[in-house]
């Protein structure tokens, strides 16, 4: 049976991009490239022939994007193609790079110059990635379960937020009245790291003498008191603006990319203006991939020093760990500041990207995404980390929209589907509305079917494994 | 404001604190049961909570319409909706268990998150069904319970201070359960069963127990708990909405915690404790400090209470403090 | 027709086959005794036999009928008690609790009283006792509320592990007479000890373990006189 | 007469009303392998983790060196010379072999966050030592060629190796092995003896080990201390315990049968 899977792939990936340049705005055509993709991904495939193909499918869906911005599913597949390229095993390390940097820096902005939505995304799941990346560090590797991580994203935000707009100048007097120039960011990226960390630091301090459970419950409760505070911080000082939030957040000077985009000529290559709405897109698409790059970096290194070690030591077994030396408020605070001050250097990416700070981005909900893209992805996996945010982020604001809107359609054309007329279906019913719904509902069934996430660190994978094996043949000693 | 009218209005807000304290009490008992059985944060109990809440509201809608009441007297329609609830919260969180926990449970995942996570899951699916369920059948978001005269009745007390017929009910029902719950644990076969599993799961095997069923019946009986703090709190604060558990149901379990978690008589203490702390803080922080720091903080003199007593007390009040077998 | 037979166990702890096929029988009204180093499987053993521990492969047959697939909370049901290793007492309920969770499954209330008032008459000592905390109680105590506590729901046989555990010598000589005395009553004992002396002198016969395998077995007193169990277990020579 | 490694002044140690551990005094000499026998449950695990601070002892004292380090935190005691492994194995069961060992030779891997993130040279240059001092240590150990492996795919006596190996990287001036023939086969613990022994004559550590194989604690033991009922009820050399008629009494077991049936009221 094996044996068949190779050929098969090869001529059902050959027929669909062979249709996809044949009749490219077809629906049936994009599912067909979609299942190419995900049978070269996870067929049995010699490597150079899945480099090859991975190529070719990535080149048809660019072409497809670029005949057609709107082509979501195109887009997706082009993302499959991405983890596929970023995830799969003996793939030689010059065609991830080579395809890598081919989809994300040509691939994406040729469509996303004309369809702005792209970035967007891209420009989410950068965020929530390094999000997840910061908790990972806390939760996937040392073992410690922080539920108000969204504070330190807090921390970053208003670090740039207050004085990247006229909020200071509220509280501070003389002052520059709107705030410290656009690309005053690029400095306050480096503060909030540093604010994020101590913050970091401080929350650790006192929670992170207590054991599991209460650290997790303790954190919730120091992460609502951040929200709170940045929420009611509009008096005696103003210095938050409480719930109203600060807005306009200044931006960087985007001027060297209009220029360079007016340089390669992309204004003719799309018979229309590249408007400053489009470039600032573009500009924070590119600012996120750079600190995801720089944050992936960071994790791995970690992940293979004593640092990293010492984390999954004391994630493993604290008084083993405590008896080979290793401090363990030290260890577990370095953790603490180090998954804090990525998510800190975001949040001021995310305030200048949004020109808006308020308090409603940081809720406890938010804390619990972010702690549900660590878990789909793999615990401990710095590429479960980023794949979960990609997953999620791409459901909540790609599918569940798209299967919304569906429904919609059906609707109001009356579509029967196993003889129920949908024109009945009560307008309450709006997939979009009810993410909560589908997300619990991912979230219980990947822990009972697959706890170890979708892309499992090797040590996750065995613990799962032992304690399922143990829990079949009665407790441990 | 003199300090003069700060002492006159205390004995009301300790009252106002009593109640919200009880309120909190039946839901940490709730959390502290199912922590002290399996160890594990069952998140999905605030909507335990907010599902006898919603139950109980629909009972006031179907029996109670003051045009057409089946049920005329507001007493009776009362123990109705709280019996309603108590099974239907009950059976819940049975379910919840029954499809979402055990199968965690067979599977032996040691790693506390898993289970955890899991909650989290079941939490935010019950939220989006229950407003799936209040869209269709309502069209809205907030539901509003119904008031009757007679459970809204003034009574005046020394000291200035006044309570209504529905608090009076609250303080009633609480005490009752948690006189009756504690006969339970302490007194009956199934409570010291249910206390011996969370003891020493295995070896409560070896007694002929059958976890399964102590742990479902621990379910039950929590979220019976809980149907009824919802219709309390549901007839306190008349708006509820498919969120309104999470609120609560944090400061439930920051009670129970503060209490000493999987201990009972803590669980009651930390509620009362934390209902105190909230009201407290809530009507007298706005004075002490000009307006300056309004009602808004009491909140963050919640948690930060919690932290300190953790940090001098990681126990809780009561708590027994287990050091693992090296 | 043994009481109790074991053929073939193989038992793991994750990736660590810590029974690699046990085999044994007792016979109604033997005691029978298993001995070995720590870490030799002696509890798995047990474990296993009571369904706490699962076994890969082999079975266990109790009263004729196969049990190993059985939870332990089914095995006990069927007349068979365990007094597990450390004693596991529910620390914090008292030591009437203990008992009547023992007794859980009897229910009459009359058959509770009356077995619990054996167990009294055993164990003066724990009569004294009766509402104490089980943690409170010390190490002897201890033992004697696990043994009475898995002797209420009258067990035909009695997995006994370690019952000599951090005792003091006159109390270790006191728990084998209840050990003697009990199987002069009529219950069927499996011992598991590591004063392998002491064991092998109440025992009838014996099985010796070492690394998840049983090296010898025979008639208690044989056992005892060989030199080989002399050096390793009884500090011989 | 030799420097004294360890010099435990009367400690004791209550959980609630139960005595662990009670006014235990004994000296063990530098260079010198030290065994501590008792009944299970007699407390000297307790024991070993009073002097390695994982409990804080109620009173006495323990010198390590001449230095005071009662109620030092584990993790102190582990980075100054004292390594020891767990009669329950507790290895890092999710990390391979390497590192397992690497864990236990994390204070003396000299590398600073900084280092790590900007990959120094200083970093390169630790990690390739901490590396080859874990292989060393693995080869010692006789588990060199399973250093890639999971250390929860090794069997048991291969366990108790490892973890010989992971204190070993502490550096440790003394050691102590908590029942490390157990779940061994004869063979294995032959070897293990003559490791043991090594570890002493080739490194120069002291070994302080709590066994329950006689014949091993016997052949391989300086001098040995028996506990019971959390006291020491004596101490000396492997023929004055072997003879020691409270020894016999306690432990070893009572010679002549018959002497069972004494008429003891339950205590």
């Amino acid at each position: 049976m094996n044996g068949y899977i190779f050929p098969f792939t090869l001529a059902f990936t050959a027929l669909s991009v062979v249709g996809a340049l044949l009749r490219p705005a077809s629906d049936l055509v994009n599912l067909a490239l979609l299942a190419s993709v995900a049978l070269v991904s996870l067929g049995r495939i010699p490597t150079s022939w899945r480099s090859g193909l991975l190529a070719v499918l990535a080149l048809t869906l660019t072409l497809l994007l670029r005949l057609n911005p709107g082509d979501k599913l195109a887009f997706y597949g082009l993302l499959g193609v991405l983890i596929a390229c970023f995830l799969l095993p003996n793939l030689p390390t010059l065609v991830r790079v080579a395809l890598g940097t081919a989809i994300l820096f040509i691939s994406v902005p040729i469509a996303g110059l004309t369809n702005s939505f792209l970035f967007e995304l891209g420009i989410q799941i950068g965020i929530f990635a390094a999000l997840a990346l910061g908790l990972n560090v806390v939760v996937g590797q040392a073992g410690l379960l922080d539920l108000g991580f969204a504070a330190f994203f807090a921390i970053g935000a208003y670090t740039w937020g207050i004085f990247g707009s006229p909020q200071a100048a509220q509280f501070i007097e003389g002052f520059p009245a709107g705030g410290l120039p656009g690309n005053y960011l690029y400095l306050f990226m480096a503060l909030a790291i540093i604010t994020a960390a101590i913050t970091g630091v401080l929350i650790g301090l006192p929670a992170l003498r207590l054991r599991g459970d209460y650290l997790a419950i303790v954190t919730l409760g120091l992460g609502e008191v951040v929200r709170v505070l940045a929420n009611n911080l509009d008096k005696p000082l103003n210095i938050t603006n409480g719930p109203q939030g600060i807005t306009p957040v200044n931006r960087p000077e985007v001027g060297f990319l209009t220029q360079f985009l007016q340089a390669i000529g992309a204004e003719q290559v799309y018979g229309k203006p590249i408007d400053s709405y489009i470039t600032y897109a573009f500009f924070f698409y590119l600012l996120v991939l750079l600190v995801i790059g720089v944050v992936i970096l960071v994790n791995i290194r970690l992940a293979n020093s004593r640092f990293g070690r010492a984390w999954v030591a004391i994630r493993e077994d604290e008084i083993a760990a405590k008896a080979m030396g290793i401090p363990l408020l030290p260890t577990k605070l370095l953790a603490f500041a180090t998954g804090a001050a990525f998510s800190g250097i975001m949040g001021a990416i995310f305030a200048a990207k949004q020109t808006f700070v308020s308090p409603e981005s940081f809720t406890l909900q938010a804390s619990i995404n972010i702690l549900a893209f660590v878990i789909l992805g793999g615990m401990g996996s710095i590429g479960g980390a980023v794949v979960g945010a990609a997953a999620v982020t791409v459901l909540n604001i790609g599918l569940l929209k798209d299967f919304s809107d569906l429904l919609n359609t059906w609707r109001q054309t009356g579509v029967t589907i196993l003889g129920y007329n949908m024109a009945n279906l009560p307008p309450q019913l709006n997939p979009a509305k009810y993410e909560r719904l589908v997300f619990g509902l991912i979230l219980i069934l990947m822990m009972i079917f697959r706890p170890e996430g979708l892309i499992p660190e090797q040590r996750h994978r065995v613990e799962m494994q032992e304690a399922r094996q143990e829990a079949k043949e009665g407790g441990s000693k | 404001m003199t300090l003069g009218d700060l002492v006159a209005i205390l004995p009301q807000t300790v009252l106002e604190g009593l109640l919200l304290g009880f309120v909190y009490a039946m839901v940490a008992l709730g959390y502290t049961m199912v922590y002290g059985v399996l160890g594990l944060i069952n998140f999905a109990h605030s909507e335990v909570f907010m599902i006898g809440a919603v139950i109980g509201l629909e009972v006031f809608r179907f029996w109670g319409n003051p045009a057409a009441p089946v049920i005329a007297n507001p007493f009776l329609l009362l123990l109705v909706a709280l019996l309603f609830a108590a099974v239907g919260s009950g059976f819940m969180a049975v379910l919840v268990e029954r499809f979402a926990y055990r199968p965690l449970r067979k599977r032996g995942s040691k790693n506390i998150l898993v289970p955890m996570i899991t909650a989290i899951g079941v939490s935010f699916l019950l939220q989006d069904l229950t407003r799936i369920y209040a869209a269709l059948r309502h069209n809205e978001f907030n539901m509003q319970y119904r008031t009757y005269e007679a459970l809204n009745q003034v009574f005046e007390l020394p000291f200035q201070t006044t309570i209504q017929m529905k608090g009076v009910l609250i303080i009633a029902v609480s005490v009752l359960m948690l006189i009756g719950l504690t006969y339970l644990v302490n007194r009956t076969k199934l409570g010291k069963a249910i206390r011996a599993v969370s003891q020493d799961m295995q070896t409560a095997a070896l007694m002929g127990i059958n976890p399964d069923v102590i742990i479902s019946r621990t379910f039950l009986i929590g979220g019976a708990l809980g149907g009824v703090a919802g219709v309390l709190f549901g007839l306190l604060y008349t708006n509820i909405t498919p969120y309104s558990g999470v609120l609560p149901g944090l400061k439930a379990f920051t009670s129970a915690v503060l209490g000493g978690i999987g201990n009972i008589p803590g669980a009651m203490v930390g509620g009362l404790i934390l209902g105190q702390l909230e009201t407290l803080s809530g009507t007298y922080l706005p004075f002490l400090t000009n307006g300056n720091f309004g009602t808004e903080y009491k909140d963050v003199f919640a948690f930060l209470t919690l932290v300190l007593l953790l940090l001098f007390r990681p126990q809780g009040i009561f708590g027994q403090n287990v050091s693992e077998k090296v | 027709m043994p009481l109790l037979e074991v053929r073939d166990i193989h038992t793991y702890y994750g990736h660590i086959h810590a029974l690699k096929g046990v085999s044994l029988t007792v016979e109604e009204g033997e005691i029978v005794t298993l001995i070995g180093a720590n870490g030799a499987g002696k509890s798995t053993t047990l474990r296993t036999i009571s369904g706490m521990n699962r076994p890969r492969k082999g079975e266990v047959i109790y009263q004729g009928q196969p049990i190993h697939k059985l939870p332990a909370d089914r095995i006990v049901a069927l007349g068979l008690g365990h007094v597990p290793e450390g004693r596991r007492i529910f620390p914090r309920m008292t030591v009437e609790e203990n008992l009547d969770m023992g007794g859980f499954l009897i229910r009459d209330p009359r058959v509770l009283q009356e077995r619990k008032e054996q167990v009294f008459t055993l164990f003066p000592r724990l009569a004294e006792r009766r509402h104490q905390k089980g943690g409170t109680l010390s190490g002897g105590e201890q033992q004697m509320l696990a043994i009475g506590r898995a002797l209420m729901q009258d067990p035909r046989l009695l997995l006994m592990d370690e019952p000599s555990m951090g005792l003091a010598p006159v109390l270790v000589d006191f728990i084998f007479e209840i050990i003697q005395k009990l199987n002069q009553q009529g219950k069927t004992i499996l011992l598991v000890e590591q004063n392998a002396r002491l064991a092998l002198q109440i025992a009838h016969r014996g099985y010796v373990l070492q690394t998840g395998q049983l090296t010898l077995s025979g008639p208690a007193r044989e056992l005892a006189a060989r030199p080989e169990i002399q050096e390793a277990y009884l500090g011989g020579r | 007469m030799s420097e004294l490694a360890l010099d435990v002044q009367g400690v004791t140690k209550r959980f609630g009303g139960l005595v662990a551990v009670s006014e235990v005094s004994l000296q063990v000499r530098a260079k010198e392998i030290f065994s501590v026998i008792g009944p299970n449950g007699a407390g000297k695990t307790t024991f070993f983790n009073l002097l390695t601070g994982i409990y804080k002892p109620d009173s006495g004292r323990v010198v390590f060196f001449g230095q005071d380090i009662t109620g030092r935190s584990p993790d102190w005691v582990a980075r100054n010379g004292i390594g020891r492994t767990f009669q329950n194995i507790r290895l890092f069961k999710a990390m391979t072999v390497l590192e397992n060992v690497l864990v236990g030779h994390h204070t003396h891997t000299q590398q600073s966050y900084f280092d790590v993130l900007l990959h120094t040279p200083r970093f390169h240059a630790s990690e390739r030592k901490a590396k080859a001092r874990a292989m060393e240590l693995l080869a010692y150990m006789n588990l060199d060629r399973r250093a890639e492996e999971l250390a929860s795919a090794l069997s048991y006596g291969e366990q108790r190796r490892l973890e010989i190996a992971r204190a070993l990287a502490l550096e440790p001036r003394l050691l102590f092995l908590d029942e490390p023939a157990a779940g061994m086969n004869e063979q294995e613990t032959e070897d293990l003896k003559t490791r043991v022994r090594r570890l002493r004559d080739e490194l120069g550590l002291t070994i302080v080990l709590i066994e329950h194989d006689m014949a091993m604690v016997m052949s391989i033991s300086d001098r040995i201390a028996v506990l019971e009922y959390g006291s020491k009820i004596a101490e000396g050399l492997p023929h004055e315990v072997r003879s020691n008629p409270r020894v016999i009494e306690a432990y070893l077991g009572k010679g002549a049968a018959g002497q069972a049936g004494g008429t003891h009221a339950p205590a």
